[in-house]
């Protein structure tokens, strides 16, 4: 039951509001001192407030539409909620990043497109319909191309968001010229109806693969997954920390989003009775699943080797999380609502530990004028806070317990058992040992070497507060980590299934 | 009666553990106690004498053979259905154990005499004394345990406290280096005993000796397996007893104190394995005895041969005692049980009493041990001197004398055992020792005692040692006189200690004991202690079954005996002849038969032998396989690591070679189509482009495939 | 609930009073060393207590393993409870507490050597504070392994124990501490991921029915995994014999055996040794590689039993193997301290040896083994700590007549090696007796093979004994000074307890045997496919 | 005579399009010139849309997106245009091939 038009507008209260304050934050720069930081700042943070509580509303809401564009479910909540909680952070992290404060920077803009890229971000996790898919997809990418360069007087960022730019606009351009296809065979750009088509059967194979390998292309470069990845590195070194914290969650989950809900939309058998409760099937005649293993494969293994010779600290990061965007795929393959939950699961992880470990970047950066991991020399004795912040972090990203990170993993990995990809499971252990290598040369080098000058180096209450509060979800939800759990298996809901 | 048993139970409890206590006081508070050793000598004096009180009552008052008492000692309870894991232990007094206990606390008593003196102001006077009382205890355990796992646990503890005690002058390398040897190449054998043990114990379930001999009557355990249980808990015997081809730590342990050599290397623990052999004689088959009897002979022989080249006094006693054990152990192997323990018990007194009559000339001459830095002492210390013929004397088997009796009773059974079975062999290596062992004790007298003397200082101040040294010499030699074991100085048959000691019974299946063992009526055989008057049943037993063999042992017995002595006194006329008279020159001598005497001097060359191949072949695995370990199997795990490396650098370089070379294609392809052929594009950006296409095509193509 | 303290239960406490100390260590002021000090002594000598008041109220004749109601001291409670959805299933996991007679022993170790181990650092050079709130953080870790019944939790605890070790190698090591640390950490998440794949497999193929609901679900129940008709017909490891238990089986077996270790996954050993705090190298040796053996035995062997009668044959080499060569490289050893590292392989090679016999007396020697060989190693390397203190090397052949010098170090040293050689009298003769007797039973000629151990053994002990302690002191030893009144504290309750147990094994064995006549019931009728259960 | 203009003729025309475009994004050394190459995929696919709505009888959203995708083209023309100027500015180039500082 479509809503009219009119109605529709009811469900879009949260990205109105967003684009409202987008506004606001870009006006502030007329109002007051143009060069204050907090003004925008504060406009931005009031911005994903309101619109928290817009969207706390939404919950439970399980709608399609302006006409099947746009469905609001569990589903695209549970990433809303993803998009604000990171978002805000990174505003505030913004707040306290120096490389941020230089003589052009104009902050108003800046927090603006924070803002932009999250509505971008809302709508690609909603939008079921490729026309919808492209143009968030491009909302998230152009504003995250300014982001990227958005430090114009250093040459990195230039070249960064050069070739992200590039990059990005050519991907896209494949994926359009793959709806194109996909809206020529069917006729539909509405992944519901073309989900009929598919499993009408009467379609051209060849022309569905060309399809979808030019969508997958689009998708694969949001997500950063192997082949698709090699803008990646560059671009998170070449970024301002706080840019790349941004990427490396918010604009990673959307692709993520988007990639789900098409697949899982577009391809699934709704006639075939599933085998098991929550297991779904893809039609006959199109096994893409095994595509989706080997490319989880290859992304958390190149990931994670090529990460084992970083020393710089945003490139290490930027290779770990191509490994971990490996790992979330493996929950991908199992076709089942356990793995998307197991998922949802980790991308709540992911938000935490890898936010958390780009923000001690973040200040590591500002103090101590490093990005290199011989940099951080004795950090465990200079600033005892941050080290042991930056370790908890490190090892939930690694995924050992007590850390959130290994519930994370652990769901990954129980999904593939429960659905016997006892090889990918295997794989996927091992990678994460291999993980361990250059997580630990961090910290390693944070305890394990006396560092040449032992001054202590204090950051303020604020940031340490703003550390625990990231910290201690870490741990506490290892511990107790049913309402994660919970909510995860709730969200895996979408429109016009179960 | 029973009142009376449970009072020598109790009593050999007391004996057992009173040295124990010693041991406790003296190495926490020995710093504390004034005159510690008087209190260890003291201890070691009650003992012996409630040790007379219980052999005096067993033997003589008690009918029972066996006093027993058992008690559990562990429980592991049982798995449903199986046979249940628990082990029993306790101690047993029969006519041997009471006879030992005397003889362990007495020899042990008169040791500790004679060390106050001979230790007087050693470094670690008290230690000595512990150490002494931590192996009378031990010693005094093996004795009493009526079950092989105790036997073994003792074993050990002898074993470590002779390590302790050879290793007294630890400051000396040849000190430490001989008591690590002699632990060791103990260790040998004891593994032999270990697994003999396990054999026993998992067919039999039990460790105690009397059920050990009932399985086995009851057909529990037979064959080869019970073969190999002899002899493997034989090969305990072989370390202990410095059998061949264990014997190499013996002479070496000389380097402790002489009174330890006296007491543990010559008198008891020595004497242990001969005891141990007596205690599982019942479950030995033929084949078994047999391997024992050669393994004895063999070894009397080969160590009557180097003793005969030998210039170390003590040396020479140590080689000496290897041969006496042998000639003990071979008894036991030619089913002469009662004479192999009689002569352990004679040799007890008259070797301890030799080693002490030494220890007295090497205390004279201020810690000189060469014999050929000796001589005429016989005027400066007579006492140590007569005492030194009399124990020479016995061990040469001269009549009156102890040994006389019990090494006579030996080689009329090896003769009797050589008739009925027509293997010669171990007889005629019987009596050839005779011959050795005379000759090479008065050697050593005349190179002591005898002719002038050769370290003129060393005997200006050599003089008569004190009291306390003397009077155990003086206790020994007495004890070395006929009389205190049969009042017929030539036939100890019918001797209290003969009657005594009677031998068991054997339990082994009829098909696998000696075929003159065999019982011709049909007495039912079983271990003495099922039965309450199956001692006298098994001494039935003995009188009808070995009938052949005691004929053959009359029958040989006398002209034995006159062999036996003609050749002791040949040994010692020839003795005097080279070494006294001079009528033959040594030197000479050891010229014509240079490579015999290389060969003999050089101890047959057995510890070049072990070194060359047991321990450096030990050392020599050890080291590889320690290489082995650090570079290989470690090497795999870093090579796993560099691999990774390896291959973690590879998809490092990844953007650079491969996509580099994709470049290099793309531009060649992009040229080829006939654009900007020169201006070959290398922009990175590009590259990457290029690559994320290959990957689409390559997707696609993989696609086609399903 | 009987055995409550302020209405938690006693295992609760024994568990987690490390974690209190280590918050008040974390809350003194750096400066305060003292405090820290006597607080982590203090909560592990009220851990110790706890651990005798438990000792006391143990109850010898209840079977534990399988048996729900043979466990003692038992809590339970809900730890993650989802209802869940249609298509999700019922997620639940136990906060599941409780021991029996396998337990019961290493919760006596764990309590004792962490004891002995907080007064072997009393002089820890470096920043105290780290040190000991991450030496507590250990000392939880180890102590939840040995009472965890719920495989998750014991999971948790199992990895909570690396962190705090790699930092305490890592930092407060000698000088290729970093080297040790990470190949510690490597080798051990290697085997535990292991341990975590066969630990999913388990939690889908059981089913069991939620008292609480009545409606089926997972779980991480180890005793309802050890139970074959929890098995769901179509999961991955029903049946018995299956292929994927025997591969369960052979994971689950190399991450323990890198615990161990076992041959060839041994090599960590000997580097976080040496190059490990004396402390740290205590609990190493002390406890730590008990977790490997006790793993198979709570785990490994209930639940796969039919895994483990095909494969004991193997192990019982392997633990062949770990004797003679581990017997060999040490005797190779200049390094006194990898010399014991090496030593250690040698004796755990006795409790492989000794599970492997799948009989009482073999499992009994084992565990029993596992107890003894955790108090005498843990002498052992304080008694090389106390030498390294004084003369700053390690080297074995740079000593000689310390005899002499420290007479009483001397004496406790003696009790130690002689221990170790297996000495009648001390404790680890009886557990290698039986040991030995149990494979004997099973395996014959392994166990007449692995008997070439005993001399081995007592070659390189006596050899170093004499390179160390016997001949000439070196001029640059003569300011050497004897034991302390603090070593001897550390060095004395273990001397006594190997004493004692030498004597009076009974003391140990006798709780024990109950439980592991049942395991051992329970592998034979289980593993050849009759389900006995009660 | 006239030639019968059909689907075929305009997806040929859109392939060439296409290919041309990625080629040009590969090849061309000028940041403005990838620029246009991204244009023609762009406009490849804008052709597509277009003839399918028209020759395939189907519904309009075709044109629609036709139409989003010129406006988004010309955002994003402009967003990379703002870039390629602000880095001629930085380094006083527009050579794509220089742009490699960052790199493993």
């Amino acid at each position: 039951m479509v809503q009219t038009i009119y109605e529709s507008f009811g469900y879009v209260i949260p990205e109105t509001v967003l684009s409202v304050f987008f506004v606001l934050t870009l006006l502030t720069s007329l109002v007051g001192d143009r060069r204050s930081k907090y003004l925008p700042a504060y406009t931005a943070l009031l911005g994903f407030a309101v619109t928290g509580a817009f969207v706390a509303g939404q919950i439970g809401m399980d709608q399609l539409v302006f006409s099947g564009m746009y469905a609001v479910d569990p589903f695209s909540w549970f990433f809303k909620v993803l998009f604000l909680v990171s978002g805000a952070l990174i505003v505030l992290f913004s707040m306290q990043s120096r490389e941020l404060d230089t003589a052009s920077t104009k902050y108003a803009e800046y927090y603006s497109l924070i803002i932009s890229l999250t509505i971008g971000a809302f709508f690609m996790a909603g939008a079921s319909n490729l026309l919808m898919m492209y143009l968030s997809l491009e909302l998230v990418s152009i504003s995250s191309y300014i982001l990227s360069g958005f430090t114009k007087e250093n040459p990195r960022a230039d070249e960064a968001s050069l070739k992200y730019v590039i990059y990005g606009a050519f991907s896209s351009g494949l994926m359009l010229y793959g709806i194109s296809i996909l809206y020529g065979l069917t006729g539909e750009l509405n992944i519901y109806a073309l989900n009929q088509a598919f499993s009408s059967g009467a379609l051209s194979q060849v022309s569905v693969l060309i399809a979808i390998v030019l969508m997958l292309a689009g998708l694969g470069y949001k997500i950063s997954a192997v082949p698709f990845h090699f803008w990646t590195p560059d671009v998170y070194e070449g970024a301002p920390v706080t840019v790349t914290a941004f990427l490396s969650v918010t604009s990673k989950a959307a692709g993520f989003a988007m990639l789900i809900r098409f697949f899982k939309i577009g391809f699934i058998d709704i006639a075939a009775q599933p085998a098991v409760a929550g297991m779904w099937q893809i039609f006959h005649g199109l096994n893409w699943t095994d595509i989706i293993a080997v490319l989880s494969v290859l992304t958390m293994t190149l990931g994670n080797l090529v990460a084992l010779w970083q020393t710089n600290m945003k490139r290490l990061l930027a290779y770990s999380s191509i490994a971990h965007a490996g790992y979330i795929l493996m929950g991908f393959v199992t076709l089942t609502d356990q793995g998307i939950s197991a998922m949802l699961m980790y991308f709540v992880a992911y938000l935490l530990m890898n936010l958390g470990a780009f923000y001690i970047v973040m200040l590591v950066a500002n103090k101590y004028q490093t990005e290199d991991i011989d940099g951080y020399a004795g950090l465990g004795y200079r600033s005892p806070y941050a080290a042991f912040a930056l370790t908890v972090f490190l090892f939930s990203l690694t995924g050992i317990p007590p850390t959130f990170g290994f519930i994370g993993k652990l769901y990954l990995f129980a999904a593939l058992i429960k659905t016997n990809y006892i090889w990918l499971a295997i794989v996927g252990v091992l990678n994460s040992v291999v993980s361990l290598y250059y997580y630990v040369k961090v910290v390693r080098s944070m305890y394990l070497v006396t560092p040449a000058d032992s001054t202590r180096v204090d950051f303020g209450f604020g940031t340490n507060l703003l550390m625990t509060v990231l910290m201690v979800p870490n741990i506490a939800l290892m511990l107790y980590f049913t309402p994660v759990l919970n909510w995860a298996e709730h969200s895996v809901l979408m429109f016009g299934l179960h | 009666m029973a009142s009376t048993e449970s009072l020598l139970l109790n009593l050999a409890l007391a004996v057992l553990f009173l040295p124990l206590a010693g041991f406790a006081l003296l190495i926490f508070f020995g710093k504390k106690i004034p005159r510690q050793d008087l209190v260890e000598t003291g201890i070691l004096f009650t003992a012996l004498a409630i040790s007379i009180y219980i052999m005096v009552q067993k033997v003589f008052f008690v009918s029972a053979p066996t006093i027993d008492l058992t008690f559990k000692w562990l429980d592991l309870g049982a798995v449903a259905g199986q046979q249940g894991f628990s082990i029993d232990l306790g101690i047993a007094i029969d006519n041997i154990a009471a006879i030992m206990l005397v003889v362990v606390t007495l020899i042990s008593s008169l040791v500790h005499t004679f060390s106050l003196a001979y230790m007087e102001g050693d470094v670690r006077y008290t230690r000595y004394y512990a150490y002494l009382g931590l192996f009378s205890f031990s010693m005094l355990g093996i004795v009493l345990s009526n079950n092989l796992l105790m036997i073994y646990v003792f074993w050990e503890l002898v074993g470590i406290s002779s390590y302790l005690l050879i290793g007294h002058w630890y400051e000396k390398k040849s000190a430490s280096d001989a008591s690590k040897k002699a632990f060791i190449v103990n260790r040998v054998g004891d593994v032999g005993f270990f697994i003999g043990i396990m054999i026993v114990f998992t067919s039999l379930h039990t460790f105690l000796l009397r059920d050990v001999f009932g399985g086995i009557a009851a057909q529990h355990l037979t064959g080869p397996l019970l073969t190999a249980a002899g002899i493997l808990i034989f090969c305990g015997a072989v370390g202990k007893s410095a059998q061949f081809p264990l014997h190499v730590w013996l002479p070496d342990a000389m380097e402790g104190p002489t009174p330890v050599s006296a007491l543990i290397h010559a008198a008891t623990m020595v004497a242990a394995g001969v005891y141990l052999v007596a205690r599982i004689f019942p479950m030995l088959t033929a084949e078994a005895l047999t391997v024992i009897a050669y393994i004895g002979a063999i070894t009397a022989f080969i160590a009557a041969t180097i003793a005969v080249t030998q210039n170390d006094i003590k040396k020479v006693l140590a080689y000496s005692t290897i041969s006496q054990l042998g000639y003990m152990i071979m008894a036991l192997g030619v089913d002469a049980y009662s004479a192999g323990f009689f002569h352990l018990v004679t040799h007890a007194a008259f070797k301890a009493g030799l080693f002490l009559a030494s220890g007295s000339v090497i205390y004279a001459m201020h810690h000189e041990q060469d014999m050929r830095n000796m001589g005429g002492l016989r005027k400066k210390m007579p006492i140590t001197y007569w005492a030194f013929v009399i124990f020479s004397l016995s061990i040469s088997g001269i009549p009156f004398t102890s040994g006389f009796l019990s090494k006579d009773s030996i080689l009329a059974g090896a003769l009797a055992y050589g008739l009925l079975t027509g293997n010669y062999l171990i007889p005629i290596i019987g009596y050839l020792v005779v011959f050795l062992t005379a000759a090479y004790m008065f050697r050593l007298i005349i190179m002591t005692f005898h002719g002038e003397p050769r370290d003129h200082h060393k005997y200006e101040h050599a003089k008569e040692s004190p009291k306390v040294m003397t009077v155990p010499l003086i206790v020994l030699a007495s004890l070395s006189i006929f009389v205190f074991y049969s009042f017929n100085p030539f036939n100890p048959e019918k001797g209290w200690f003969l009657q005594a000691v009677q031998q068991p019974a054997s339990v082994v299946p009829a098909a696998q004991s000696y075929g003159f063992d065999q019982p011709v009526n049909d007495v039912q055989v079983t271990s003495p202690q099922q039965q309450p008057n199956a001692a006298e049943l098994s001494v039935e037993a003995q009188k009808t079954e070995t009938t052949r063999y005691e004929e053959a042992m009359e029958a040989v017995h006398y002209p034995g005996l006159a062999l036996s002595l003609t050749l002791a006194v040949l040994g010692i006329l020839a003795a005097f002849v080279v070494y006294d008279w001079k009528k033959i020159d040594a030197e000479k001598l050891k010229q014509r038969v240079k490579p015999v005497y290389t060969f003999l001097y050089n101890k047959w060359y057995f510890d070049e032998l072990y070194d060359a191949t047991a321990v450096a072949g030990t050392l020599l695995l050890s080291k590889s396989l320690a290489w082995f370990d650090g570079h290989v199997i470690d090497g795999v795990v870093n090579g796993a690591a560099t691999l990774t490396r390896l291959w973690s650098t590879l998809s490092g370089k990844f953007d650079h070679y491969i996509v580099d070379g994709l470049v290099n294609f793309s531009a060649w392809f992009t040229g080829f189509l006939g654009k900007a052929t020169r201006r070959v594009q290398t922009g990175k950006v590009q590259t990457y482009i290029v690559f994320a296409l290959l990957g689409v095509i390559v997707i696609f193509y993989v696609f086609r495939q399903f | 609930m009987q055995y409550q303290f302020l209405g938690i239960g006693y295992l609760t406490w024994i568990t987690f009073l490390p974690l209190i100390g280590m918050a008040v260590v974390l809350l003194i002021p750096k400066s305060n060393i003292n405090a820290m000090k006597w607080t982590a002594l203090a909560a592990t000598i009220l851990q110790l207590v706890l651990a005798a008041i438990i000792w006391v109220n143990f109850k010898p004749s209840l079977s534990g393993i399988n048996d729900p109601n043979g466990f003692q001291f038992v809590e339970k409670t809900r730890w993650i409870d989802l209802p869940g959805v249609a298509w999700f299933g019922h997620v639940a996991v136990d906060y599941f507490l409780g021991i029996d007679g396998l337990s019961l022993p290493m919760v006596m170790l764990t309590a004792l050597i962490s004891f002995v181990g907080v007064i072997a650092s009393w002089n820890i050079g470096k920043s105290q504070k780290g040190y000991f709130a991450l030496y507590l953080l250990l000392d939880t870790g180890m102590m939840g392994v040995f009472v965890a019944l719920d495989m998750f939790l014991f999971y948790v605890f199992w990895e909570l124990m690396l962190l705090p070790m790699y930092f305490l190698i890592g930092i407060w090591g000698g000088p290729r501490r970093e080297y040790a640390a990470i190949k510690f950490f490597l080798y051990t998440l290697l085997g535990s991921v292991l341990i975590l794949l066969v630990m999913l497999g388990l939690y889908f193929s059981v089913n069991v029915t939620d008292p609480a609901t009545g409606q089926a679900m997972h779980t991480f129940d180890m005793l309802a995994m050890m139970n074959p008709q929890n098995y769901d017909p179509h999961a991955l490891f029903a049946g018995i014999g299956t292929y994927w238990r025997y591969v369960a089986f052979i994971a689950l077996f190399i991450g323990f055996a890198i615990k161990v270790p076992i041959f060839p996954f041994h090599t960590w050993l000997p580097d976080a040794h040496v190059e490990a705090p004396t402390a740290i190298s205590v609990i190493l040796a002390g406890v730590l590689l008990k977790m490997g053996t006790y793993g198979f035995l709570r785990i490994s062997f209930p639940i796969f039993p039919d895994a483990v009668l095909k494969f004991s044959y193997a192990l019982a080499i392997l633990g062949f193997i770990n004797i003679v060569y581990g017997a060999l490289c040490a005797m190779a050893q200049t390094d006194f301290k990898k010399l014991i590292a090496y030593s250690s392989i040698s004796h755990m090679g006795v409790v492989l040896l000794g599970i492997a016999a799948l009989n009482t007396q073999g499992v009994a020697g084992g565990v029993l083994q596992m107890f003894n060989h955790g108090v005498v190693t843990a002498m052992l390397f304080l008694i090389v700590g106390v030498i390294y203190d004084r003369a700053h090397t390690r080297g074995v052949n740079d000593f000689g007549g310390l005899a002499n010098q420290m007479p009483v170090y001397t004496g406790i040293m003696t009790v130690a090696f002689f221990a170790a050689i297996g000495l009648p009298g001390l404790s680890e003769f009886i557990s290698e007796l039986l040991s030995y007797l149990g494979a004997f039973q099973t395996f014959r000629w392994i166990a007449i093979f692995s008997s070439i151990g005993i001399v081995l053994t007592a070659g390189y002990m006596l050899w170093t004994l004499q390179r160390v302690f016997l001949g000439q002191l070196p001029e640059k030893w003569k300011g050497l000074t004897d034991v302390n009144g603090r070593e001897l504290v550390s060095l004395v309750p273990l001397m006594v307890v190997v004493i004692l147990l030498g004597v009076f094994p009974s003391i140990m064995l006798h709780p024990m045997s109950a439980t592991l006549n049942n395991l051992v019931d329970f592998i034979h009728k289980v593993g050849t496919g009759m389900t006995a259960l009660k | 005579m006239t030639v019968h203009v059909g689907l075929t003729q305009f997806l040929v025309v859109s392939a060439i399009l296409f290919s041309l475009g990625i080629f040009g994004v590969m090849t061309r050394k000028n940041a403005i010139m990838v620029l246009m190459g991204i244009e023609l995929i762009l406009n490849a696919a804008n052709i597509n849309f277009v003839a399918f709505t028209r020759f395939g009888l189907m519904n309009l959203s075709g044109q629609v997106t036709a139409v989003f995708v010129i406006i988004l083209a010309a955002a994003e023309a402009a967003v990379l245009l703002a870039i390629v100027l602000n880095m001629f500015q930085q380094i006083n180039t527009v050579n794509v091939d220089e742009v490699d500082k960052l790199k493993n």
